[in-house]
């Protein structure tokens, strides 16, 4: 398998994690990805920034987890989850999750049970900067509830 | 009488103005006694039992409060996780 | 709204679809695309490539028609749709959807109903190329029922 | 009387060997209506009533068969659909 975890500061290409994706095994029928960018309006107003905070360690053994699960719950050939941390710009990446698999519905599923469960369970912490001061976001109910609708139904209902 | 090491993460961190400690224990204790001796540090200290949710990883893995802990565990204090 | 809908022999290059996308008026915080390729196993065994017929004019109307159906149900900034016809090779791009959206589950649902509803809806058909001979393919029973959840369940329980 | 422009596509186009054909209609008459005359054409085109389902747009729009035709309409006749 050509999975692929990777936690860093630099940015990364979504044309050539789509070509990796493409070129796994097999070839396969159907990629989805998902990508996250840096909005203007988060907790706060006018945000310029974010600080992105992780734990080395957990956070990628999380993510290999989540993997795994998503492996068990549906048919899929190739995952890549790609998340920057440290100091990142408005409308910069933030984050990616690209699945390849024979089925659409699997891809779709497996592609957004792993961006919710990330939401939940993943040791990142963001910090927005705005020009009156940073402040450290509050994780929003609504990312629970995306996230635990994947524990009660299930993979079929999903999608 | 074990030892832990424990890690704070994010606001966390910053309000106890602490990214790492260590912690002798009684046998047995669990990581809400850890939570309540380090409570008992008082001021900024004491949001960790009065404050909002503390998440507690031991060796990297999600735990609840009532888990035993054991000598060397590294021991993770964080508020609820905000990526993606 | 920079939406677009191609259908055209050319391939297409999903980085710079992505790119018109990220640079949507008000920067999204959410990008879902799916892409569809060709397979050496479709209803055939030892499938070389693929010929795609469609109607042109209803093509396009359909697929604008899905856009529109997509903006009444989710909240999204823009959908990007494009179709290949003709002869395509294994390992081919066949389809792409991207969807930008301020919230994930708007985007990753907008962009698998249009997917799904394509797919029943859309005027395309196409035709297995094999060392034994030319098949048009059936439609798939999982294709109709796939369509038709989009229209008994509310848009909340699909993601 | 009213006239429609037909389309065949894909299966149908082949098996018919016919991409395009006008036909002449009573005031009133049907998609299916139109369907049972052709058929009775005989030998391949007896597959628009006996044979698997056909689909029916009509002026590019997908409609039922008890849709009653307009003069100058265009009737496109196809298999059910296989893009994506």
């Amino acid at each position: 398998m050509t999975d692929l975890i990777e936690v860093k500061e630099a940015d990364f290409d979504l044309g050539l994690e789509y070509q990796a994706l493409r070129g796994s095994a097999d070839g396969p029928g159907a990629i989805v990805t998902f990508t996250g960018l840096v909005r203007d309006f988060g907790d706060q107003r006018g945000v310029q920034g974010l600080y992105l905070e992780h734990y080395p360690g957990m956070t990628e053994s999380v993510l290999e987890g989540l993997i795994t699960e998503a492996r068990e719950r549906w048919t899929i050939q190739a995952a890549r989850i790609i998340h920057r941390v440290g100091r990142l710009h408005l409308q910069d990446q933030i984050v990616f999750v690209g699945i390849s698999s024979s089925h659409r519905s699997d891809a779709f599923a497996a592609c957004s049970f792993i961006m919710d469960a990330l939401k939940t369970s993943a040791p990142f912490w963001k910090k927005e900067i705005t020009a009156q001061g940073e402040y450290w976001v509050e994780q929003k109910a609504s990312d629970q509830t995306q996230a635990e609708k994947w524990l009660t139904n299930d993979s079929n209902s999903q999608m | 009488m074990i030892t832990v090491n424990v890690l704070f993460f994010a606001r966390l961190r910053e309000s106890l103005e602490t990214d790492r400690l260590i912690v002798t224990l009684d046998d047995g204790e669990t990581a809400a006694d850890l939570l309540t001796r380090l409570a008992g540090r008082g001021s900024a200290w004491a949001q960790l039992t009065e404050g909002p949710t503390v998440m507690i990883a031991v060796n990297q893995t999600m735990v609840r409060a009532t888990t035993a802990l054991q000598d060397q565990d590294e021991v993770a204090l964080f508020p609820p996780v905000t990526g993606g």
